[in-house]
């Protein structure tokens, strides 16, 4: 079922990924305190931070249980995990039998899941808070995700990412009308789930805007690298996801080094101009009201149910 | 069968609906008691006639029987019971239906009595023919009593009008059934009006009156 | 070669035993063994007996003249073994669990007369889904009710047990009557209750009675599988009940509504390939989704731990159903190979439920245990005190919310695929509302993933927000094992997910087999590409693989690093007590705000202020917020007191008025002499 | 040989009460009543054996005869007789240590326990129709007496209501059997006119018109003593304020007897006139009771007449499923008249007992039986459940069959007025029940059963309860069935 060459070229994907993900947040935060005017640390700047935080003691609060202690670690496994079935550069990715779309989607739950109770687990109000509040958006966004996916599938024939991309590739450079309403709610969906504006704001520690950061608040040392480097690896998942799905060009269908190479340059200009676009938008709108979100969400919701219509009458 | 038996049946039935209504037409205990013992002899009459039309002879017995036991027997008892009761007022002083109404009611359901028995293919039996009616009315009356009174010393009355039309009934379709039945019947009628008076006995030791009133503690509301 | 009939009869008997045995020890010291050893015995033999007759063939007994007109017909196939196997499994873990769960109770009350119930109870299960004769099947449903209600009302002495007992026995009584009615219909078609003569001439009966059987069974089995809105009487009942009992309930009960629901559709009243039957599926998918929803979102904000559970039963049944009804549609429209695959799906979340949620009440069960509280908001910090229950409780929990690699996430997985795949059937409108359908789905998922969260942090995690007991700490170790049972094969159907769906595969004669356990589960599309694939046993090595290479690198990179524990951050003020934190009803308040008209949400706060004249100094505040149950009071409670009040007319008739009485008898006769002077005038 | 049976069975409740008037101490009563009942469940034993063996019995001459349909309606009474007795000892002699009766009471208790024993035995075993008319207002008569065995208020108001009423219906009992018999005689038949296998033999002969209203008359008259609604208001009072043994033997037993007389002549009338007539009738009475049954247990307060409603519903179920015929429909009224004659008496001495241990019939004032005698508690339920027709008790099986009879016979409206009466029925009398038996009881009640005797018969009823739930002898069923070929008029020429 999976070859050694496979294996490699799923891994070497995977670190690419992992490698390009701080990278890619150091691009974000850069372009916004240009938009901001203002300076703002150099794009490798997340690298040091990870470097750091790595090498750095732990203060772990003494309500802490080992779900706190465990979580940071299942995070990181579920999401990496999950990088496995993104497609990046190779059009059929190698691991295209083992999973699909919807176990992303899940792998993201799991992570979810275990940074919630890592919140409440130290008894402090901000963690409480954080994971009152990730409890309703992530739920929330659940059916748009959904309904997104279901659009995809349909347009591509299943939910195994790798069809989808082939398909995609082959498919007309304009892709289908359906596409580009699930391609708005994608896009939504991937604010939530990273937690940007009008979601979340990284930047602060303000209780206001405070989403992820309220849930990851008592963490430190490599704890807290690992909750922000998979937090960024999530991100740029969620990119290339979008990149591949729906400006599906220049995927590399053969894994002869010349078409890798293209595969890896389109691969990173889309992401990087993904991420300037997301960081002009954040730095251009405000944070929302907590209980105006179901509305974004609803849009999402809407412009797939859209979607589906489009393909189906 | 001459004219004559015939019509001496028609006036003899028509007499017996007469001294029924008397029976209801009443107020005062002992003006029922009279009616109703006027009403026996009536029956007792209808029964000699009935013998006489069919010529049956335990039939005359039977008129006998009813003589003695249902003009004279009972309302005696009844006198007696009503003689033991202390109580000062035996009248019925408020029915459920003023007298008029009552009247009127009992003419409505002497008619009905007519009416059902019409389809009846009685022609042939100008005994039956006669005195089926008359003692559906009986009952019909009977159970208006019952209905209407409140004083528990009536519905007896009413019972034993009942009665009175179940035995015309028997006799003028039966002519006699088999004597065991016939015994059994008068014994239970006997014995239903011995216990109801000692259960009138009871009742006006306990409630000390006969208003049935008293008797609304089982109910479901 | 040992014979399947002796098999089934040493189970029945095991369990008959175990009832006996359980009635003669009066409550001596080793009663709880005498009591559920043979029940555990028993449940061995049953799985070892379903599997045995899955493989095989099947299992047909009939003993005549038991009663008159009726033969004691019982049917092992397929289906039935498979449902046999649930029972089994789970009955064995609850059992065992219940050895130590029943100390408690042997101290303060006799428990022989529990567990004469418990075992009955179980028997009367197996019976049912054995049973191929209408009379005996409901029969054994109504023993199975009355089993169970006694087993609900076993603390007696709290008046509400019996109050939420009683719904639950009327309500079940109600549905019967339905089941009754829908076997009735076959009966005047057949005249025999047999199943086999409904099997042999149902595709005969008219199209009508067809469907009114299904609707009559679908009322009948859903107010069993709790199907909103016959549900009602699960989240009262499972709560009263004693924590083993809820456990088997809504692990095993329920499923006997899916059950009948199943036997309905595709062998009694099996609906014909055609179009027409399309809408019975539809209903199934709209009740489900209906129960999924509204089930799932009365458990985020419900307080009491085990009626969160039991909502969450609601929610997963809802799951089942909208596979059970994927199927019939595809059925209807000779999507045969879809068909297969919703119904898999439906039965592979059957066994799944079964799994997490019996090993979640038995969670449940020990908190109560060990805490004797039911109340989120005066738990918390049991991780420190419970280990062993709280790792078990997580196993459950992560399952439970579809999270991969656990069982819960193949089942709802493939219930997604199926879904999806209704872009298949040749119809806009069923398409399109399908997909539409998918919405409520999704919010469920992502609600029940909450739901946990909550669940599992308010109750185990942090410091108790109220004053719990001293001295608490771990239960029995039976408990545990129980507990331990059931989430192992949490983990083995969610990384061999193979098993189940063979086990279904095989159970419904339906084609897909895997090779090999290891296969991935894939879905083919209309044009013969992969559709959709899944291995969750690689998927758990990438997993293992990562976990070990991350922990290495990361190691490698930040070298050793030190642990120093410390007060949590408490923003300089000091003093951060357990009043401060997130309470339950805190932690939903934001879904609570999104859904409000479903909850009636009902706020009230007082404060005290140091000087009337000013309200910025507050002294104290009070805040309590209640939700209510628009089922009851908009549907259930107009009807019953408008029932009541005719039933109050009518009864006036007893005036205790002796004229009374007489003038009905007068009017009766004289309106019958009429009535036959009239027929015959 | 037939007629010293018959003989025998009749004389020994007559020198039982005879002996119990002669020697006139409690003690003897009581063990010559025991004696005689246990004699006579004895003989009907043998005698049911014979039936079975040979279809019917006849005696002296014409003038009993004893078939199938007979066998049923006597094996009952006889049960019944003998429990109650066997109970009669604890309660009464519980009542005499109380002081509420004394040895005078107690003796005529016992003679009116024979005579009304004599009087039931009779209506089942008699073909003469204007005896069993007699013997059933002989029932009336007796057990009046039995009601005011005691003055008190309600006794005497129950028995003067229970007096009029019966006595009125059964006097329109009478004019139906007189009509019978009229029409009996113009078909000109040669024996006795009033021997019910001459009219079913001439049956076909009859005046339609004429057997109509006959019908009427009977349905109206002997229901009024079977308690079928709106006849039935005398039922609950009667019941409640008797003596629980004789409330047992009341509705147990008597309303059967009642209901014997409607099916005999109901034979007769299909025989004239077909089916349709007499069912319709019989429907449309059933539901009503059924329906007036279910109302008012619901609102109930006193123990004793919701048993007695509950009767008042399931001899609605009884004539439902005659009404609804066929095979299946009448061997389910039939097997409901047995189980019901077993479950309602348990019932009743459950709540005897009940009523003598909390000194009150008032429901709301028991809590916690289970816990203060077991054994009646439990059995309490158990007859409880049975009532309402949940398996696996007996009662289950005699409902199922009725209703799906109606289902059989396209009665649907029928039907499922009645599944939802049936359904409220359930939820009222378990509402009720349930709340006596559980919760805690007040501390002041004593701890214990009421004694052996008082234990002894409901475990007999019990385990007759349960054990018919999923197992009918295959005699009984032979019987059943013959007495259901006999009811739809089979096995006549």
């Amino acid at each position: 079922m999976l070859s050694i060459s496979d294996i490699a070229l799923g891994t070497v994907q995977v670190l690419v990924l992992m490698a390009l993900s701080p990278l890619l947040t150091g691009i974000m935060r850069k372009t916004k305190a240009r938009t901001q005017k203002r300076v703002g640390a150099g794009i490798l700047q997340p690298y040091y931070d990870i470097e750091k935080l790595l090498r750095k003691d732990e203060v772990v609060s003494d309500q802490a249980s080992w779900i706190f202690r465990v979580s940071p670690w299942v995070n990181f496994v579920a999401i990496v995990t999950a990088a496995f079935f993104i497609p990046v550069f190779l059009a059929n990715s190698p691991f295209g039998l083992i999973g699909d779309l919807l176990l992303v989607v899940g792998l993201f739950s799991l992570a979810r899941f275990f940074t919630m109770l890592a919140g409440l687990d130290v008894s402090s109000t901000f963690g409480g808070l954080g994971s009152s509040r990730e409890m309703m958006i992530s739920a929330l966004l659940e059916p748009a995700v959904f309904l997104a996916i279901f659009v995809v599938a349909i347009t591509y024939g299943g939910t195994s990412l790798s069809t989808i991309v082939e398909s995609a590739s082959n498919s007309a450079v304009l892709p289908h009308p359906q596409l580009i309403f699930a391609a708005i709610a994608m896009f939504v969906v991937m604010l939530g789930e990273t937690g940007r504006l009008p979601f979340g704001n990284h930047e602060t520690h303000l209780e206001l805007t405070m989403v992820h950061e309220a849930m990851a608040l008592e963490y430190s040392g490599k704890s807290l690298a690992l909750m922000e480097w998979s937090q960024s690896i999530k991100q740029i998942l969620l990119f290339a996801l979008i990149a591949n799905i729906f400006v599906p060009w220049g995927m590399a269908s053969s894994a002869s080094p010349y078409s890798i190479g293209i595969g890896m340059a389109t691969f990173v200009i889309k992401v990087a101009a993904l991420a300037v676009g997301v960081a002009f938008l954040e730095s251009s709108v405000a944070k929302w009201r907590l209980f105006r979100l179901p509305d974004l969400v609803a849009i999402a919701i809407a412009s797939s149910m859209i979607g589906l219509a489009f393909y189906y009458l | 069968m001459e004219p004559l038996q015939l019509d001496i049946m028609e006036i003899s039935g028509a007499i017996l609906l007469i001294a029924t209504f008397g029976v209801i037409a009443r107020r005062g205990f002992m003006d029922w008691l009279n009616a109703y013992r006027l009403q026996s002899i009536v029956l007792a009459g209808v029964t000699a006639v009935i013998g006489y039309v069919t010529g049956i002879w335990e039939i005359y017995v039977a008129a006998v029987l009813t003589l003695l036991i249902k003009s004279i027997a009972i309302p005696k008892v009844l006198t007696y019971v009503t003689r033991q009761l202390e109580m000062e007022s035996k009248t019925e002083t408020n029915p459920y239906l003023s007298l008029r109404a009552s009247i009127i009611v009992s003419a409505l359901l002497v008619a009905l009595a007519y009416f059902f028995s019409q389809q009846l293919p009685f022609k042939s039996d100008p005994v039956v023919d006669i005195y089926l009616p008359v003692s559906m009315a009986q009952f019909f009356l009977g159970l208006l009593a019952l209905v209407n009174r409140r004083t528990a010393l009536s519905q007896v009355v009413g019972l034993l009008v009942i009665e009175n039309g179940l035995f015309l009934f028997t006799l003028a379709l039966t002519h006699g059934v088999s004597l065991i039945i016939e015994v059994g019947i008068f014994a239970d009628i006997l014995v239903g009006i011995v216990i109801s008076s000692i259960l009138l006995f009871r009742m006006s030791r306990t409630f000390d009156s006969l208003d049935v009133g008293n008797l609304e503690n089982l109910r479901d509301d | 070669m040992i014979d399947d009939l002796v098999l089934f009869q040493v189970v029945i008997s095991s369990f008959l035993g175990g009832s006996i045995l359980s009635l003669v020890s009066r409550n001596c010291g080793f009663a709880r063994y005498v009591i559920y050893l043979p029940s555990m015995v028993g449940s061995v033999l049953a799985v070892f007996f379903s599997l045995h007759v899955m493989t095989g063939s099947p299992l047909s007994w009939t003993v005549p003249d038991v009663v008159p007109f009726f033969n004691l017909e019982i049917l092992v196939d397929g289906v039935s073994a498979f449902f046999i196997l649930v029972i089994g499994t789970v009955s064995f873990a609850i059992s065992l669990y219940s050895i130590g769960y029943s100390k408690e109770y042997q101290d303060t009350k006799r428990i022989s007369a529990f567990g004469f119930l418990f075992n009955i109870f179980i028997a009367s299960m197996i019976l049912v889904v054995s049973s191929n004769n209408g009379f005996f099947f409901l029969m054994f449903w109504e023993l199975m009710s009355l089993t169970s209600f006694f087993l609900v009302i076993y603390n007696h002495e709290k008046e509400e047990n019996i109050r939420s007992g009683m719904t639950y026995l009327v309500m079940t009584h109600l549905g019967t009557a339905f089941i009754l009615a829908s076997f009735l219909l076959g009966y005047i078609q057949t005249g025999s209750l047999s199943f086999d003569s409904l099997r042999a001439s149902s595709q005969s009966f008219p199209f009508l009675v067809k469907s009114l059987m299904f609707v009559f069974a679908f009322l009948g089995f859903g107010t069993k599988a709790g199907i909103v809105p016959f549900h009602t009487w699960l989240p009262k009942a499972h709560p009263s009940a004693p924590s083993n009992v809820s456990a088997l309930m809504s692990a095993v009960m329920i499923k006997m509504g899916i059950y009948g629901l199943v036997r309905t559709v595709f062998d009694l009243a099996g609906p014909g390939a055609s179009p027409d039957y399309a809408w019975w599926g539809v209903l199934l998918i709209v009740a489900g989704s209906a129960s999924a929803l509204i089930g799932i979102l009365y458990a985020v904000v419900e307080r009491d731990i085990k009626r969160t559970l039991a909502y969450s039963s609601i929610e997963n049944i809802g799951i089942i159903l909208i596979g059970l009804g994927l199927s019939i549609v595809f059925a209807s429209y000779h999507l045969v190979s879809l068909s297969a695959m919703a119904l898999v799906a439906s039965m592979l979340h059957t066994v799944n439920h079964s799994f997490f949620k019996g090993l979640l009440f038995m969670g449940a069960g020990s908190v109560v245990y060990s805490t004797h509280t039911r109340d989120m908001e005066k738990l918390g910090g049991l991780v420190k005190m419970m280990p062993w229950t709280t790792l078990l409780f997580l196993v459950g929990a992560v399952s439970i919310s579809g999270l991969p690699p656990f069982n819960g996430f193949v089942s709802e997985w493939l219930v997604l695929q199926a879904l999806i795949s209704s872009s298949q059937i040749p119809s806009a409108i069923l398409q399109i509302s399908i997909a539409f359908a998918s919405l409520p789905l999704a919010l469920t998922i992502g609600l029940a993933a909450a739901a946990f969260v909550r669940l599992f942090a308010m109750t185990f995690l942090s410091k108790a927000r109220g004053k719990l007991a001293p001295g608490i700490g771990e239960v029995p170790r039976t408990m545990i094992a129980g507990m331990a049972v059931l989430a192992s094969a949490c983990i083995l159907f969610g990384l061999v997910p193979s098993l189940g769906i063979s086990l279904s595969t095989t159970a419904f004669h339906l084609q897909y087999q895997p090779s090999s356990p290891f296969d991935a589960v894939a879905l083919q599309n209309a044009s013969g590409k992969n559709f959709a694939a899944l291995s969750m046993p690689v998927v758990a090595t990438i997993m293992a693989c990562i976990s070990l290479a991350s922990f290495g690198f990361i190691r490698a990179m930040g070298g050793k690093t030190a642990r120093t524990p410390s007060g949590t951050w408490d923003c300089g003020f000091g003093n951060l007590n357990e009043r401060m934190e997130y309470t339950a009803a805190s932690l939903s308040q934001p879904i609570r705000a999104v859904f409000k008209p479903l909850f009636k949400a009902h706020n009230e706060s007082d404060k005290e202020f140091h000087l009337q004249t000013n309200p910025y100094l507050v002294r104290s505040m009070r805040f309590s917020s209640s939700t209510r149950n628009i089922f009851e009071e908009s549907l259930y409670n107009p009807v019953v007191s408008s029932t009541l009040l005719v039933l109050d007319k009518i009864r006036k008739i007893q005036t205790g008025k002796v004229n009374s009485y007489l003038l009905y008898i007068m009017v009766t006769i004289i309106l019958l002499l009429l009535f036959v002077r009239m027929s015959h005038a | 040989m037939p007629d010293i049976a018959i003989l025998l069975l009749l004389l020994t409740p007559l020198v039982g009460g005879v002996l119990v008037t002669i020697l006139g101490k409690k003690n003897y009563a009581e063990i010559i009543t025991i004696s005689s009942a246990s004699l006579v469940l004895i003989q009907v034993i043998f005698i049911l054996s014979k039936v079975i063996h040979d279809k019917t019995i006849t005696a002296f001459g014409n003038m009993f005869y004893i078939d199938s349909l007979g066998a049923v309606i006597l094996l009952p009474i006889s049960i019944v007789g003998f429990v109650a007795v066997l109970y009669s000892k604890n309660y009464m002699g519980h009542q005499y240590d109380m002081g509420m009766v004394d040895d005078k009471h107690i003796v005529r208790y016992y003679q009116g326990i024979n005579a009304f024993l004599l009087s039931m035995i009779v209506v089942p075993i008699t073909n003469n129709l204007g005896i069993m008319w007699v013997t059933v207002e002989a029932t009336t008569l007796v057990s009046v007496l039995l009601i005011m065995l005691y003055f008190k208020e309600n006794a005497i108001e129950a028995a003067w209501k229970y007096l009029i009423i019966a006595t009125v219906g059964l006097s329109f009992a009478l004019v139906g059997t007189v009509f019978f018999y009229y029409a009996n005689i113009n078909s000109g038949t040669s024996e006795d006119a009033m021997d019910w296998t001459g009219m079913v033999h001439n049956s076909k002969l009859f005046n339609p018109a004429l057997v109509m209203i006959a019908f009427v008359f009977i349905l109206v008259g002997y229901g009024t003593k079977a308690g079928l609604a709106p006849m039935h208001t005398w039922l609950p009072d009667a019941h409640s304020e008797a003596p629980t043994p004789v409330s047992a033997l009341l509705s147990g037993v008597l309303l059967n007897c009642a209901l014997y007389g409607i099916i005999r002549f109901r034979i007769v009338t299909i025989g004239a006139i077909g089916t349709a007539f007499s069912n319709e009738l019989l429907i449309i009475l059933a539901v009503v009771s059924i329906g007036i049954g279910a109302a008012s247990i619901y609102f109930q307060k006193d123990m004793k007449r919701m048993l007695a409603y509950s009767s008042v519903e399931h001899m609605g179920l009884v004539s439902l499923g005659i009404g609804f015929g066929g095979l299946v429909g009448v061997y389910g009224a039939i097997l409901q008249i047995i189980n019901h004659a077993i479950a309602k008496p348990l019932m009743f001495f459950a709540s005897g007992n009940v009523s003598q241990k909390y000194e009150t019939k008032v429901m709301s004032k028991v809590k916690g039986v289970i816990k203060v005698m077991p054994m009646t508690g439990t059995l309490f339920l158990i007859g409880g459940f049975a009532l309402v027709g949940m398996p696996p008790f007996n009662i289950f099986l005699s409902e199922f069959l009725v209703l799906s009879s109606g289902f059989q016979s396209g009665q649907f409206l029928a039907v499922s007025v009645v599944i939802v009466f049936l359904v409220v029925t359930f939820a009222a009398f378990l509402r009720h029940l349930i709340k006596m038996i559980f919760g805690t009881p007040a501390a002041e009640v004593k701890k214990d059963e009421m004694g052996k005797l008082a234990v002894i018969p409901l475990a007999i009823l019990g385990s007759l309860v349960i054990v018919l739930g999923f197992y009918i002898p295959s005699q009984l069923q032979e019987l059943i069935h013959n007495a259901s070929v006999i009811i739809n008029g089979g096995g006549f020429a």
